[in-house]
C-alpha cells in the first residue's frame, strides 16, 4: 500500500498528465451541477462539489452501446452474420468518483458478472477501468450511504482513494491497479502520522455529517409476496408521472434494452439503457402488460432495490445511498419514505 | 400565495366532506427545499396536510386524464388551461370537476436560486412577497418576483380561467411584458446558428422522456417513440434520434401547449424544453390569434381551419 | 449452458422448412439447421428450454424449442405472427440465414419426473415445448423411464390444432393417451376419424385424469386456461409441487441481465421459465 | 466542384393526393410535359394524411426536399381534409425554420387532377430550388453514434 500526500496543484497536474496520454473521466463544472466527462486539453476537474448529476456508470455501461454489426446486402456473403463490434478496452481512469457511485459498480457487478453468463462488455469495460476515488469531507443533505452499507470514506470498488486535507491531497492506494498507477505517477510526499490521524478526524466528521438515513432492517423477515400485495403501492405513489429519471440518474440501476437498427444495407445491434417506470418495458408482443398500471411499475423498481436483490445476493440494498433519485424527482417520490413504509409494513 | 394553504384546506375538506368530490388533488409538503409532493387525497382528514408555495409547479393536470371519479382540483391559470385542453379533448367531463381556482404570482426556479448561493440550501421559507434561503453558513433573501421560472416572468394568465371556485381575489396580470422577447432573437438569427442552438439545446439528453410524462398534454396511449410498426425514431442517444424526438413531441404540442413549464422542471438534465413549444404559441398566437386553453367552447386550433386560413406558402 | 464466448452473440442458422400450421397462416413452424456442426454440438438442450431467435435487423424473440434433443439434426420453433420480429420472420424464406441464441432457462424436471405418470396439458400454440417433451418421452430409450402419459391438448378450432399429423399418429399408439379437444367445432370441420372431442381444456382435464398419485403434471398454455385448470388439478389430488408451469415474459437478453422478466426475485428467462405452481406461490409476480 | 454541384441531383420525396395531383402528374405524363424525375412519389389519400412524422422520416432517410400535394381548398375529396392539413403545415414550416433548415427544402402546392402544366412548372421550379439549396445534411439519420 502505498500513502502520499500531493500539493493539489501538483495532483491536477499529475490527472492532466495522465489524461494526455490515457483516457481520464473526471467531474467538471457544468453550469448548476458538475458532470463527468472525458478531460481534455484545458479541462479542470472539479473535485469540490460532492454530486454530479447523473452517475458515472456510463463510463462502464455507456447509456447506448453498439453490440453487434452485420450487413444486409442480400449479394454479401456476410449477409445477416452478425459480428462484435470493435471496441476499445485500453486501461481509462476515472478520477474524482465518490465512495457511493464506486461501490455501485460493485453491486451492479454481480448481474453481469454471474456463475452462469458473463456480459463481454461490461466485464471489459468494468476492468480496464482504474478508479480513483475523492472521499466525501461533508455529506449532502439526501445523502444517506452509511445506512446503505457505504461510508463517505468507503473504499468498497476503488482502486486509489483521495482525501482532501485543504491545501493537499492524502493520496492512498486501495488495489494493486491503485498501486500500480501511483508508482506511474510518483512524486508526492510520504504521508506523515499527523496525516494519517487528520484523515481519521476528517472521517469521523464526515461519518457525522449524513444525517439522513434508510430503513430497511424489518425487510429481511417480511415475506416477499406480503410486501408485495401490500395496500400502501396502490394509495401512496398516484403522484409518480413514470418518467425515467430517477433510473437513468440511478448509479445501481442497470436495465437495459436490446434494437436493431437498420440504415440502407447496415445493420447495428444496440443495447440502451431502459427503465422499469416505462409501460413498454414489460409489454408482450400479444399486447398484454404484466405491469400495466403505474403503481405495479413503481413497486417493482422499489422491491427490486430493497427486497428482491438483498434476498437474491445477500449484499444488501440495491442502492449506495447518493440520494440522485430523490433530488431528480419531479414530484419527490423519495426512496427513504417508501423504505420506510415498507420497513414498518406489517400484514 | 403561502397565506391561500388554510383556504385550500378548508375548502378540500369542504368538498370532501359533503361529497361533492370523491378525490381531491392538491400539494403537499416535499421532503426536500423545491420541491411539492402531488398529493391525491381521499378523506377529509389527509386536507390539512395540503399546502400551497411558490413551489407547486408540477403540473395537477397530470392526474386528470381518464378518471372516471369526481375530482377537486387546485388551478393555477396555466394548469387551468391545461384543464380546458383536457376537456375539449374529452380527456375527462366538466361535472366531474369542481375546479378550485388558485390566483397565481408564479413558481419559483429553484435552478436560478441554487445559482445564487454558495453551498446546498438546507430550508427554504416563504413570507409574503419574499422566499428565504438557508444553509448550513448562510442565509438569503429573494423577492419571490425575482426569481420566477422563465414561463412564469411573461406569464399571461396568471388567474384561472375557469374555475368553480377561487381561494383568493384575482392578481393583476403582468402588464407590459413581452412574452416572445426569446423568440424573437431566434428568429432574427441565421439558419446556422438556429442549427447551432437546437444542436446544443438537446445534445445532453438522456432521454429519459421525464419531459414526456410531465407534460399534461402528453398521454397518448402509445408515444409515437414508442411505436415499432414503423419505428419512427430510433432508441439510442444518437443525437439525430434525439432531435427527432424533441422535434416531433415539440410539433404534437401545437396549439395545445399551454406554456406551463413542467417540461423544463421535471427535466433532470435541464434542457430548456420551451425553446420550440415556445415558438409554436407564438405562431398561433400571430397567425391565427389562438391561445390554447383559455376557453373551453373553442375547438383546438388544428382542430378546426378557416377559409381565408394563411395560404401564401402553398403554390 | 452457452458455450460461446459472447452470450449476446446468436449461431447462424439456416431456414430449411417452413411448415405452415394453422389455416390462418398465423402460425408456422420452422425446422432451423445450423450453419457450423461444432454450434450444433454447443447447443445441447432438454425439453422445455427456449432460444432466442435473432433476426438481423428486427431482433430477438424468446420462442420455446419444439424439437426434442432425441431428434438429431435441426430445431423446430413454432412461431405465431404477432409483432414486428415475428412478422418479419413469417415473411422469409426456406434458406434465408438468421441467429440462434440459445439454450436458455431450465426444463421440465425430467429426472425427477422419472418413474412416474406424466399428464401434459397445453392449450393453443403453447404445445411447442410439450411437442419437444412427448417426443422426449416417446423416445425408445427413454419411454420406459416413465409411466402413463396422458396428453390433453385444446385450440380454437381443428384449424388451431397444431402438429396435427404427429398428433393423429400419436393417437394410434397405445403407450401415449391423447385427450385431444376442440372449444368448437365449425360448420365445414370434417369430423375426424380420431377422437376429438368438444370442450375447454380444463372439463377434459377434469373428465379424463383419474388421479394425481405418482404424477406430475406440466401445463402450459393461455393464462385462462391455466386459471381454470389449477384448481380441478388440486381438486384430482396434484400437490402444488407436482403441477409444472412455464411462464413467458417480455424479455431482451433471455441469459438474467436486462432485468424485465422477473416475477419477484425470479427470472423467467433464467430461474425460469419452468417453475412448479408451489415455487409460483411464494413468487411476488405481476402476470 | 462547380461541376461536382451541377451534376447533383437532389432526391425529392413528394406526397401526392390521390384525388388530384397524383392525377395532374399522369396527366403531365401523358401530355408529355417535361418535369425531371428526381421525385420519388407516394401516393397518399389527402394532403390532410400527411403527419409531420412522414416528413421527417423523409428527411431522416436522407431526402434533400420534400413536397407535399393536394385539392384546391374546397375541393378536397373528403371535403376539408386539406384545409386542416393547411393549419399543420403552416405550424410545421414555421418551426421547421425555427430549428434552422431551410425552408426552400420544403414545398407545398395545390393543383387539381386537370393541371398536368401546373405540375410540370412547380416539380421543375422545386427541383430547381432544392438545387440551389445544395444536398441535405441536417436530421439525416446515419450510423447510430453511440458507444
Amino acid at each position: 500500500m502505498i500513502e502520499k500526500s500531493y500539493k493539489k496543484d501538483e495532483w491536477q497536474g499529475a490527472l492532466a498528465k495522465l489524461a494526455k496520454e490515457s483516457r481520464v473521466i473526471a467531474p467538471v463544472n457544468g453550469g448548476t451541477h458538475s458532470v463527468f466527462k472525458t478531460l481534455e486539453e484545458g479541462d479542470v476537474p472539479d473535485f469540490k462539489s460532492s454530486k454530479t448529476r447523473l452517475s458515472p456508470k456510463s463510463v462502464v455501461f455507456p447509456q447506448s452501446e453498439r453490440m453487434f454489426e452485420y450487413s444486409l446486402d442480400e449479394e454479401s456473403e456476410e449477409n445477416g452474420i452478425l459480428k462484435e463490434a470493435k471496441k476499445d478496452y485500453a486501461e481509462k481512469f476515472v478520477a474524482g468518483i465518490r465512495p457511493c457511485d464506486a461501490r455501485s459498480f460493485k453491486l451492479v457487478q454481480v448481474n453481469f458478472d454471474t456463475p452462469t453468463y458473463k456480459d463481454p462488455w461490461w466485464i471489459n469495460n468494468y476492468e480496464s477501468t482504474t478508479f480513483i476515488g475523492q472521499a466525501c469531507n461533508k455529506a449532502c443533505s439526501t445523502c444517506f450511504c452509511t445506512s446503505t452499507g457505504g461510508s463517505p470514506f468507503g473504499e468498497e470498488g476503488l482502486d486509489v482513494v483521495t482525501v482532501d486535507m485543504g491545501d493537499s491531497f492524502l493520496v492512498k492506494s486501495v488495489t494493486d491497479k491503485g498501486e500500480k498507477l501511483l508508482n506511474t505517477i510518483g512524486g508526492g510526499a510520504d504521508a506523515t502520522d499527523d496525516m494519517k490521524t487528520k484523515v481519521a478526524e476528517l472521517e469521523k466528521a464526515a461519518v457525522a455529517s449524513v444525517k439522513s438515513e434508510i430503513k430497511t432492517d424489518n425487510l429481511k423477515e417480511l415475506k416477499e409476496t406480503d410486501l408485495f400485495e401490500a395496500d400502501f403501492w396502490k394509495d401512496t405513489f398516484d403522484g409518480c408521472i413514470n418518467c425515467g429519471g430517477c433510473t437513468f440518474s440511478c448509479p445501481t440501476c442497470w436495465c437495459f434494452d436490446i434494437q436493431d437498427e437498420v440504415q440502407k444495407k447496415e445493420g447495428d445491434r444496440i443495447r440502451n439503457w431502459d427503465s422499469c417506470m416505462f409501460p413498454l418495458f414489460t409489454k408482450h408482443g400479444m399486447g398484454h402488460n404484466p405491469r400495466d398500471q403505474k403503481f405495479q411499475r413503481i413497486r417493482q423498481r422499489f422491491m427490486h432495490k430493497l427486497k428482491y436483490y438483498p434476498d437474491k445476493y445477500d449484499k444488501g440494498i440495491m442502492c449506495v445511498g447518493c440520494g440522485r433519485c430523490v433530488e431528480v424527482c419531479p414530484a419527490n417520490i423519495d426512496i427513504r419514505r417508501v423504505a420506510e413504509l415498507m420497513n414498518n409494513y406489517s400484514k | 400565495m403561502v397565506n391561500y394553504t388554510d383556504k385550500i384546506r378548508e375548502t378540500a375538506k369542504r368538498l370532501l366532506n359533503d361529497g361533492t368530490v370523491d378525490t381531491f388533488i392538491g400539494y403537499r409538503k416535499g421532503s426536500l427545499p423545491f420541491v411539492n409532493n402531488p398529493a391525491i387525497i381521499h378523506n377529509a382528514e389527509e386536507a390539512d396536510e395540503l399546502v400551497w408555495d411558490s413551489n407547486c409547479a408540477l403540473n395537477l393536470c397530470n392526474y386528470l386524464t381518464n378518471r372516471t371519479d369526481k375530482i377537486g382540483v387546485l388551478a393555477t391559470g396555466c394548469n387551468s388551461r391545461n384543464i380546458a385542453m383536457h376537456l375539449k379533448e374529452n380527456k375527462i367531463k366538466r361535472e366531474q370537476l369542481v375546479i378550485v381556482g388558485v390566483p397565481c404570482t408564479g413558481m419559483v426556479d429553484h435552478r436560478a436560486v441554487k445559482g445564487m448561493v454558495d453551498g446546498e440550501i438546507l430550508e427554504v421559507t416563504e413570507a409574503g412577497e419574499e422566499i428565504t434561503v438557508k444553509g448550513d453558513d448562510f442565509e438569503k433573501t429573494f423577492k419571490t418576483a425575482d426569481v420566477l421560472q422563465t414561463n412564469c416572468q411573461t406569464c399571461a394568465h396568471r388567474n384561472p380561467v375557469i374555475f368553480d371556485e377561487l381561494v383568493a381575489d384575482e392578481v393583476p396580470e403582468l402588464d407590459g411584458v413581452n412574452q416572445y422577447a426569446d423568440v424573437e432573437a431566434v428568429e432574427a438569427q441565421s439558419d446556422e446558428e438556429k442549427w447551432q442552438n437546437f444542436e446544443n439545446i438537446f445534445e445532453s439528453c438522456i432521454r429519459c422522456y421525464a419531459c414526456r410524462n410531465a407534460c399534461p398534454l402528453c398521454y397518448c396511449p402509445t408515444c409515437f417513440v414508442d411505436e415499432s410498426k414503423p419505428q419512427w425514431v430510433g432508441k439510442s442517444t444518437d443525437p439525430t434520434d434525439t432531435m427527432t424526438f424533441h422535434f416531433l413531441r415539440a410539433f404534437h404540442m401545437a396549439g395545445r401547449c399551454t406554456d406551463c413549464g413542467a417540461c423544463e422542471r421535471a427535466c433532470p438534465v435541464d434542457i430548456p424544453l420551451r425553446y420550440l413549444t415556445k415558438k409554436l404559441n407564438k405562431d398561433a398566437k400571430d397567425i391565427y390569434d389562438y391561445e390554447s386553453g383559455t376557453n373551453v367552447e373553442d375547438k383546438a386550433l388544428l382542430d378546426t381551419y378557416k377559409p381565408t386560413d394563411l395560404n401564401d406558402f402553398i403554390r | 449452458m452457452m458455450k460461446s464466448t459472447n452470450v449476446y452473440l446468436p449461431y447462424p442458422v439456416k431456414i430449411e422448412e417452413i411448415i405452415v400450421e394453422t389455416v390462418d397462416r398465423g402460425l408456422r413452424t420452422f425446422k432451423f439447421t445450423f450453419l457450423n456442426k461444432e454450434d450444433e454440438e454447443a447447443f445441447a438442450f432438454m425439453p422445455g428450454q427456449f432460444a432466442e431467435i435473432s433476426v438481423p435487423g428486427y431482433g430477438e424473440i424468446p420462442i420455446g424449442i419444439a424439437s426434442s434433443p432425441t431428434e438429431k439434426g435441426f430445431l423446430y420453433f413454432t412461431v405465431q405472427k404477432v409483432g414486428s420480429v415475428t412478422s418479419y420472420l413469417h415473411n422469409m424464406k426456406e434458406g434465408d440465414i438468421l441467429g440462434l441464441r440459445g439454450p436458455l432457462g431450465n426444463y421440465y424436471p425430467w429426472e425427477e419426473m422419472k418413474g412416474k405418470n406424466v399428464v401434459i396439458i397445453g392449450g393453443g400454440c403453447a404445445f411447442s415445448t410439450l411437442r419437444s417433451s412427448i417426443v422426449y418421452m416417446l423416445d425408445p430409450a427413454n419411454r420406459s423411464d416413465y409411466g402413463d402419459i396422458d396428453v390433453v391438448y385444446g385450440a380454437r378450432s381443428m384449424d388451431h390444432l397444431i402438429y396435427k399429423d404427429e398428433i393423429i399418429s400419436w393417437t394410434k399408439r397405445d403407450d401415449i393417451n391423447m385427450h385431444i379437444t376442440v372449444d368448437a367445432f365449425l360448420k365445414n370441420d370434417v369430423k375426424p376419424e380420431w377422437r376429438c372431442s368438444q370442450g375447454f381444456v380444463p372439463s377434459i382435464v377434469e373428465e379424463k385424469i383419474k388421479t394425481g398419485d405418482n404424477t406430475m403434471a406440466i401445463v402450459c398454455g393461455p393464462p385462462v386456461m391455466i386459471k381454470f385448470t389449477r384448481p380441478i388439478l388440486q381438486k384430482i389430488g396434484f400437490t402444488d409441487e407436482n403441477i409444472i408451469l412455464s411462464l413467458e415474459n417480455r424479455m431482451k437478453c433471455g441469459v438474467g441481465m436486462c432485468g424485465r422478466c422477473n416475477c419477484g426475485s425470479k427470472l423467467v428467462c433464467h430461474d425460469g421459465p419452468v417453475f412448479t405452481l408451489a415455487e409460483l406461490n411464494e413468487m411476488a409476480a405481476d402476470l | 466542384m462547380e461541376k461536382e454541384m451541377q451534376e447533383w441531383q437532389p432526391k425529392i420525396v413528394a406526397f401526392l393526393c390521390n384525388w388530384c395531383t397524383y392525377g395532374a402528374a399522369d396527366l403531365a405524363g401523358v401530355n408529355r410535359l417535361q418535369y425531371p424525375p428526381n421525385f420519388k412519389v407516394i401516393r397518399v389519400p389527402c394532403s390532410g394524411r400527411i403527419s409531420p412524422k412522414l416528413i421527417l422520416a423523409a428527411f431522416r432517410n436522407g431526402a434533400d426536399g420534400v413536397w407535399i400535394s393536394g385539392c384546391h381548398p374546397g375541393d378536397c375529396h373528403y371535403i376539408e381534409g386539406n384545409m386542416y392539413a393547411r393549419r399543420r403545415f403552416t405550424l410545421f414550416r414555421s418551426l421547421f425554420k425555427h430549428i434552422g433548415i431551410d425552408e426552400r427544402r420544403l414545398h407545398f402546392s395545390w393543383i387539381s387532377a386537370a393541371e398536368g402544366i401546373k405540375f410540370a412548372e412547380v416539380a421543375n421550379d422545386i427541383v430547381k430550388t432544392v438545387k440551389e439549396v445544395g444536398p441535405a445534411k441536417q436530421l439525416i439519420k446515419e450510423k447510430a453514434q453511440v458507444a
